[in-house]
């Protein structure tokens, strides 16, 4: 699709490097405003999120879940059985939804009549991007290059005994035993869907709690369910060495415990894809590999932006997605709201799952002096009862004043985040909330229920 | 109207709970004066136009 | 519990003739505000949804939704088998979690001090109810004595072949085979979940489509679905007599077609529980055995209030329950805002799951003359793609104006009308949600893209 006239004369609106969740919503949303759009993407279109993340990591969650409702059937009086788990099946139906997305995707940039290079592009100049010896021209460019798993100092990642959440999503076979080098998002959703699957998993994290990012109490209430589930944790302990023997590895952790697995998963957070593309010779100012940006998401060099996990901050597709509008908007003169961080929601799709959007509790304290805390227990909520799930709906108020975090731990709680986040970015009062109960009996009245009490009306009230 | 419609861009000039209450409290949005970023209207602006009624119709 | 004190004296603030949804939220919000009061039960606090209404179906959905799950597991490539439904293992399920909810109601109600009457009451003034011989006295009297399984003339239920939901509920089989007559939210729900079961359903609606009482779109939807699942149903054909068999039943509908079956569940709706209990005789008016209310959910009788199934509109438990809290609040002098009916939500929790707020696109055009439609279909939504789930967003839109109607069907959405009901309540307009880009991959990510679709922004849009 490349377009070999452009070294010698097309100038585009936009040229943007990298076509993953970040660089692609800034691609389309220029698009609809009308302007010409270059797309530089060495793969394929999608990035990390389609292809090596959010979506194929969500499949094998989702089969986790059927593996886990066969497992557990007799509970609810149905006689179903689990026989066992064909990771060739899984990949199968994993990729499935990833190339029914992806062409989705591709048709989309089409019909917005994007040209999308294929090829690694190097920023050349605040208007350049040049890519296999052809140059092309953008009034502006946005950096969209993403990120990439990171590793320990020494720990080598074989892609064998050793991997990265790109190997472990490409297996093709359950592994018997497993540590997970890391406790956050990633490391949290592979344990969980890996248990479903019968491997016997040990989390090791260096820090004093799983999820660490979350709420202190979301990661209790994960802690409770994942010890329920005989899921092993290491926290505080950190990571000190492996070694690849035959049949795995030995992980030797702080304190100089042993452990041996089929594989270690090393999910201690992604780095910056900012080394050797250019970006410093032209003057983008880094901070540790990430790139620095004002309120608009200009970097250091005038004219020239960047968008998604290049960017200091969450790390997450919806985040790409709403910073590669923004900056479309901002260039196309809209003057569009800046983007408040704390108002993207944040979900982890583990068993249970949990969502949050807001502020925790600890940071509600530091910038409001004196909060308001409710914690509304699922045990109260009929749904949730149903679907046996524990967990709870944490509201943290600024005191007397608007909703500022909402936190949540149980099955399903992800889809919950929509409403929370309206409540969040609205600057609702729970008084807002309270009168508009909510429909019975699902999972999102224990939000209702929870505005309900914080607004001194509790009605289905457990504690 | 909550929403002004200007140069292409639509402009809200409060959140929607803030709206809402305006409305439940009878009040129009258009007589608030606003003090929130970019002229909207925030709650305290709706609640202090409820202490604090502009010039009233008659004199 | 019968105080035998009150016919001697004790006067309430309130008593309440009915100890289900409607009452018994009523019941607590008044306790909260410091009001006496006295709730009158012939039978279970908790009422038809909690023992034979809402609790025990969406447990039932919920097997039926774990059977589906194995029986469909190789698609996700986990080896999954159904090997049956043991009736006795779901209803044990089914009556363990109505249990406890029912124990967590009876320990608030104690907690907050109310009196529950156990009998039959009766109006015998604007501020007395008899029951058992003994005259309880309330300042005001709350009416929430609910409904019941309705008929057609001349369609006898005998409990056995010829069955309403109540029996339906604690059969002790898995019927091979059903005729289901009505095609609103309790027969699809039966359905449904009998069909995930393994019975063969047949659904008999007069009206000319499924869900009747839907957008037009939702019950198209749904039909489609249901063909796929190979649930029969014929719309715009009235029954016409039923006869029962030795082993079961020979349902005859409009046309002469008979459909042999092993039970006639009859769904065709509820009437008010309004006759024989003193209404009339102390003055309350009737409509077609509905109590009439004003604006305050006052009766024609003064201090004479009604809540819940008996008062003309939706018969959904938090209606009652948004009615009882409604009334509470006005008796203690707190003006709460009247209810929106528009803004109650709906959820039918059938698989697929159709789940609307406020107005039909026919409603909104009658209403506001011009209406903008924007039908967002989940085959662009990644989480939907996951779980294999067909389905659309419909957002209706006065012209130029804010959102008057979210509509959806697909597997869980009925988790997402805690948002929509957000933003119908608080009249939102696409463009307050559109900047809120929602977390992927989630479900209610697609009410996000609808909104941004419908303020001209479309990120992931797919017709
Ligand atoms: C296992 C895993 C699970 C995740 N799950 C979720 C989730 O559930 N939800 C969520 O919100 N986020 C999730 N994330 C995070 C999400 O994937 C990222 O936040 C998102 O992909 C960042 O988008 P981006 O555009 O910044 O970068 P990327 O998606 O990484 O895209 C960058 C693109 O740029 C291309 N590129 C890089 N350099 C060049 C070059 N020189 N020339 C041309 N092209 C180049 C790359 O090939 C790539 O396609 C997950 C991540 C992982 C690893
Ligand atoms: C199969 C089925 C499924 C349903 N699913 C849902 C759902 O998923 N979601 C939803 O929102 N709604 C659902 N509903 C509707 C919901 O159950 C009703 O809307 C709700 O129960 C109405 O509450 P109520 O308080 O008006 O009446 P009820 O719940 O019927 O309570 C009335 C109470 O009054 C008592 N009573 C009556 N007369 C007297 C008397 N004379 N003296 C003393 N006590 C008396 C009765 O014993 C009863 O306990 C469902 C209903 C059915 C039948």
């Amino acid at each position: 699709m490349t377009n070999p006239a452009d070294s010698s004369g097309t100038t585009y609106d936009l040229v943007i490097l990298g076509g993953g969740s970040g660089g692609y919503a800034a691609a389309l949303r220029a698009a609809t405003l009308g302007k010409s759009v270059a797309l530089v993407e060495k793969d394929k279109v999608g990035g990390t999120c389609l292809h090596r993340g959010c979506i194929p990591t969500k499949a094998l969650l989702h089969a986790a879940e059927v593996a886990d409702s066969a497992r557990d059937g007799e509970q609810f009086g149905v006689r179903t059985t689990l026989e066992g788990v064909d990771m060739g099946g899984v990949n199968k139906y994993k990729d499935g939804v990833v190339d029914r997305l992806f062409k989705g995707l591709q048709g989309q940039l089409k019909a917005r009549g994007i040209t999308v290079i294929e090829g690694e592009g190097r920023l050349t100049s605040p208007t350049t991007v040049e890519v296999g010896g052809t140059t092309y021209t953008g009034r502006n460019v946005i950096l969209a290059s993403g990120s990439h798993s990171r590793s320990l100092p020494g720990l080598e990642i074989d892609g064998q005994h050793v991997i990265a959440s790109e190997h472990a999503l490409t297996l093709d076979r359950v592994p018997e035993s497993a540590v997970v080098l890391g406790g956050g998002v990633i490391g949290v959703e592979f344990a969980s869907a890996w248990t479903s699957f019968g491997t016997k998993v040990t989390i090791v994290e260096a820090l004093p709690r799983l999820v660490p990012a979350e709420d202190a109490d979301c990661s209790k209430t994960l802690e409770r369910a994942f010890r329920k589930r005989k899921i092993a944790f290491k926290t505080g302990t950190p990571f000190e060495s492996v070694k690849v023997v035959d049949n795995g590895v030995q992980v030797t952790v702080a304190g100089g415990e042993v452990i041996e697995a089929e594989v270690l998963l090393v999910a201690v957070g992604r780095g910056p894809n900012t080394a050797g593309l250019g970006f410093e010779e032209v003057g983008v100012a880094l901070d540790r590999g990430f790139v620095t940006v004002d309120a608009t998401l200009q970097t250091s060099v005038p004219g020239v932006y960047a968008v998604g996990d290049i960017v200091p901050g969450l790390q997450l597709a919806h985040r790409g997605f709403q910073q590669g509008i923004f900056v479309a908007e901002h260039l196309a003169g809209l003057a569009p709201t800046p983007i408040d961080e704390a108002g993207i929601p944040r979900v982890t799709y583990s068993e249970p799952e949990v969502a949050s959007v807001g502020l925790t509790e600890e940071q509600a304290r530091a910038k409001y002096g004196e909060v308001e805390i409710l914690n509304y227990n699922l045990g109260g909520n009929g749904k949730s009862q149903i679907l046996k799930t524990a967990g709870f709906v944490k509201l943290v108020r600024a005191k007397d004043g608007a909703v500022v975090g909402l936190h949540m731990v149980g099955s399903r709680v992800g889809e919950l985040i929509g409403e929370a986040q309206l409540i969040y970015n609205w600057e609702a009062y729970p008084a807002d909330v309270a009168p508009l109960v909510h429909a019975h009996p699902t999972q999102n009245e224990a939000l209702g229920e929870a505005h309900l009490a914080l607004a001194g009306k509790p009605l289905h009230f457990h504690d | 109207e909550p929403v002004a419609v200007g140069n292409g861009s639509v402009h809200v000039l409060a959140k929607p709970p803030v709206r809402k209450l305006a409305k439940d409290l009878g009040i129009d949005l258009g007589a608030v004066a606003p003090t929130g970023p970019g002229g909207v209207i925030t709650r305290a602006d709706v609640e202090g136009h409820v202490a604090a009624p502009a010039a009233p119709a008659y004199e």
